[in-house]
């Protein structure tokens, strides 16, 4: 195992790598910003170094300085956490050259798995169902219906070249696409000089569903099941569970063997996480794929009883799944995870500040991962998250009435946060029949501006 | 720090110990202060404003026997204590510091001497690149804090220099 | 309180606001501030010597636009509030609380009559027992506080009382 | 279910029934103390209510104080935590009297099991393997010979009257068994003028093990494994764990199906738990059973999965408990907890006042119960125990490593506490080995004078 490793994050997260790390008798290197010189993570950790002004660019994203800090620390290996530099094939490859262990895969897996469509190629291969489309531009009308007709309507037209719904026309049927065809290639065309369109399948209520995997250096791979990660707002997840239930044993079972078959495959090592979205009839799509923990990892330890950042640790060190995991993977119970941000909880704008009260809740099936504290500050500079809130239960009904407990006992002042937000939503009679898809947020706050 | 600043620390610092205050920082233009109590019970902290308590201090009366076991406190404005007014050169990198270009090789500069904007104080490596530090002031070196062959963080100085 | 203690208090309010403190507490012998900011952002709190602070506060300026919405100060001390000094009767038990001996009949005490030490004020049932509750000064009933059938907590004002 | 409870306790526990009826939609109504005016119990409960001056015997104890504030509120039940009036019959028959449902056994079971040597006889006639020992007096030395022969070298002596030491002999063997009987007949003639003496098999080195169970109304019992509670300072608990290593499961299936049996016949409801005493060879005797929640719950509630506050409503309410614990008792990897107390960590000496900061830790297999928070009160009326920190692991190993993580994590400031002496207890040989007893904490302190 590690002697020594540093941790290139922050904040929760940085915290979570540093209780594992202690746990097992690692030593901890916490890096910094001047911002951040106060924080948790800093304090809690064996050595801290800091290593750049504010701006995360000049800092945590600061590879140099990074990795300067781990020479200077002398450590065997550095834990990037999620964003930042965790899915930096550069970063991975630098740490390669610099002799110290990257915790993640291998800097080419990780740049297979970034690149949208090389993933999606390498899942098609592996038998992984994907969202159906065209393999490429369609050069005519005549190719888009032969593509439609394949993929099935309907279907969605997006330009090549485009972005922000511009070039992009929903079809619903033969009749109509040559028309919308030709609309969304002229208006892609007006609008970035390139006319050239693809079609993908159109998921009208899409629910978004990823699986939670661990593997080895020696090949072994290991699907830990889902979580449901619906509760988005502008594609940033809000409230995260596990298990789904949409996703039945059986399925469960199924997507597992063909997900670990995929990894075996192109030799991934770390935790990951596959990313699908689900249609309206339960059918299943690969998305994307990260190659990191994740923020909502929580919720799949509390059902499953294995500690991923732990995971993590040992697969980097060499140890083989099997020695790891020890016995059959259980869900047992349900977990809901909530993204307690500094944000306005009605107008979502960042609430940066000094923390001058924080009761976190306690009790039983009840987890709190933060790094804040009273007389925290939360500076302006990075991502609005303070604090995760998990709760367990022996069932979904469960865990929301123990979520809701929870949030009224959660107390912070000085600064806003989204906990009102999240009570209001645990209230909402369409969160809590399990029955929505990405789009509840958007009619959850539309529903809130009528009441 | 000129002698009524001191004085007025002096009252501050007893204002705060009658208040059985446990931590405390200050600010006022280029001044900080950091109070924090030694001894036991400890912490909880307040903020205020120099502008005003340094005024309102000049009143307060030495009274009430705290449970305060000591008293620390220092300037943490870029400009040392209580000292003269000496420029810090700072490290702009994370890295080992070095005091001369070469193992064996004498110090890019001696304590006492003249220095230049631009001129090179020692060198931090960083991913074994071998960064000058140059001085962004004209003066005289009077310390050097860093220490050859030892780490240096982002922002750490690097010399003390009084400038002319 | 006197007027210059209302300076005082005036002019401690406007010190921790310009200091954006959110809430502070006082005691001084019988006196009792409790001040709490409403607004955002809120709470922190920290504990001081009035009879330092009045003194300091003397030469506080009303410096600082501080991010309050609200101020209120109340004394929580024994005898009411800025009116004249007069005696609570409070419940030595939890139950509920009967003006009169029964249902129907006139109540113990009128407003304005003239009360005796031992005299019966009124009932406070618990567990099916009326428990009689005596006046503990004699003086003048001013003010009932208790309303029959209302359920009254341990240590909740019944009666308000001008002693003689 | 119940429409509200009233909840006769404070602190932690108090807090603890209050989560778990707003997690069951129950309103909740707290009394408190003058002293206990700004307390978490009476800040997260629906109502509150004052019933007396911070002395506990004319505040919490004061029957006649709860009860009418029961009235006064309207509630159906009340919950009476553990302490305080949790195993006073008379409180419990007050409130069957009043209409009110106590949350607990029937009060003619409390006082039963509170008669120590009623509740001896009674599982002596379950056959639960309880202490061996006279059957009352020691009428002469040659009987004393005799019952020392059954009961099995060495015995205790104890005068029937006794108390601290005097009239009690450890005997090893029959010649030296007249001697003593002698001298402490003689010594407790002398000291209560009473030399009557009984005799009870003595345990050199015996570990504090008990039961958690619980039992519906309706006569039915299920065990829900051991806590290892032998952690414990002049007969106060420190630290407990579930489960434990002593235990195989055949011994605890063995030992569950007995209790049931013992419970069914005496007509217990409630949670409950049964105290033994383990032999160094591993043989296990009853010595009394406690009617009520206890302190220790949370390790059972951690490895069985199983909310054993929830469990009391909902036996209180009538329900069975097939329809409570729907599938079969698992114990899932290993929980131990922390009594964190407000006393000096070798003096032992209370530490009332004021919390000027408080950090608890958190992130995976962290739990912590408390009412205490920055800028909270410790006032000196009460229990010192101001929280319970609960770490779950997968074993004995990674729980205890990540309790020493936690307590490292765990800030309290303004006030004494025992989490340094937690921590040294964490780094002692002979605690991590697990081969301790129940004096284990004098050999710790001894050996952490000569340190």
């Amino acid at each position: 195992m590690f002697r020594k490793v540093l941790i290139a994050n922050r904040g929760e997260i940085a915290l979570r790598v540093i209780s594992a790390c202690k746990e097992m008798g690692i030593r901890t290197v916490a890096v910094y910003s001047e911002a951040d010189r106060n924080s948790l993570h800093v304090k809690f950790a064996d050595e801290a170094i800091c290593i750049g002004p504010p701006r995360s660019a000049e800092s945590y994203l600061n590879v140099p300085a990074v990795i300067s800090a781990a020479e200077i620390a002398d450590v065997d290996a550095i834990h990037p956490g999620y964003g930042l530099l965790s899915e930096n094939a550069n970063f991975a490859e630098v740490c390669r050259a610099s002799n110290i262990k990257f915790i993640g895969p291998p800097p080419e897996v990780t740049r297979m798995m970034g690149e949208k469509s090389t993933a999606r190629q390498t899942m098609k291969k592996a038998k992984v169902p994907i969202l159906p489309g065209s393999d490429g531009i369609i050069a005519s009308e005549g190719e888009a219906l032969e593509w439609a007709k394949s993929v099935g309507y309907p279907v969605i037209l997006k330009a090549v070249a485009g972005g922000g719904g511009r070039g992009m026309r929903i079809c619903r049927n033969a009749a109509e696409l040559p028309g919308l065809y030709n609309q969304a290639s002229t208006e892609a065309a007006a609008a970035f000089g390139n006319g050239d369109l693809y079609m993908e399948k159109f998921i009208e209520r899409p629910r978004h569903i990823e699986f939670q995997v661990l593997a080895d250096e020696h090949g072994n791979v290991m699907s830990l099941g889902e979580r449901e990660c619906s509760i988005q707002r502008r594609h940033q997840k809000l409230i995260e569970e596990a298990p789904s239930l949409q996703i039945t044993p059986k399925l469960r079972e199924e997507l597992g063997k063909t997900i670990k078959k995929s990894l075996e495959n192109i030799g991934y090592w770390n935790a990951g996480t596959i990313e699908f979205l689900m249609d309206e009839d339960g059918k299943i799509y690969f998305i994307e794929m990260n190659t990191r923990i994740q923020v909502e990892h929580c919720v799949t330890e509390m059902v499953t009883g294995i500690d991923l950042v732990k995971a993590q640790l040992r697969i980097a060190a060499g140890e083989k799944l099997n020695s790891i995991v020890t016995s059959p993977v259980e869900i047992r119970g349900h977990a809901i995870e909530c993204r307690i941000n500094a944000e306005h909880p009605e107008k979502f704008t960042p609430s940066a500040g000094k923390i001058t009260a924080f009761n976190v809740p306690g009790g039983n099936g009840v987890r709190v991962d933060t790094a804040q504290y009273s007389e925290g500050i939360v500076p302006p500079y990075y991502d609005s998250m303070i604090a995760k809130l998990i709760c367990h239960g022996k069932d979904r009904e469960e865990a929301m009435n123990r979520m809701q407990r929870a949030l009224s006992q959660f107390v912070v002042q000085g600064i806003h946060t989204t906990i009102p937000l999240h009570q209001k939503i645990f209230a909402d009679e369409e969160f809590r029949s399990g029955k929505f898809d990405t789009k509840f947020m958007e009619r959850f706050l539309e529903r809130q501006k009528e009441a | 720090m000129d002698g009524s600043k001191m004085q007025e620390l002096r009252e501050l610092v007893e204002f705060l110990k009658a208040n059985e205050i446990a931590e405390f920082d200050m600010e006022q233009a280029d001044l900080k202060v950091r109070i924090k109590f030694a001894g036991d019970p400890a912490a909880a902290a307040s903020s205020f404003d120099l502008a005003q308590l340094s005024r309102l201090m000049a009143s307060a009366p030495a009274a009430g026997a705290a449970p305060v076991a000591a008293a620390a406190a220092h300037t943490a404005a870029a400009p040392a204590q209580a000292e003269e007014k000496l420029h810090e050169v700072k490290s702009p990198i994370v890295g080992t510091f070095y005091e001369s270009p070469a193992p064996g090789a004498s110090a890019f500069v001696q304590i006492g001497d003249q220095v230049e904007v631009g001129q090179v104080l020692c060198i931090v490596e960083a991913m074994k690149l071998m960064n000058e530090i140059e001085s962004d002031v004209a003066g005289e070196v009077v310390k050097r804090i860093g220490v050859s062959g030892q780490p240096v963080e982002y922002g750490q100085p690097l010399f003390a220099i009084r400038p002319r």
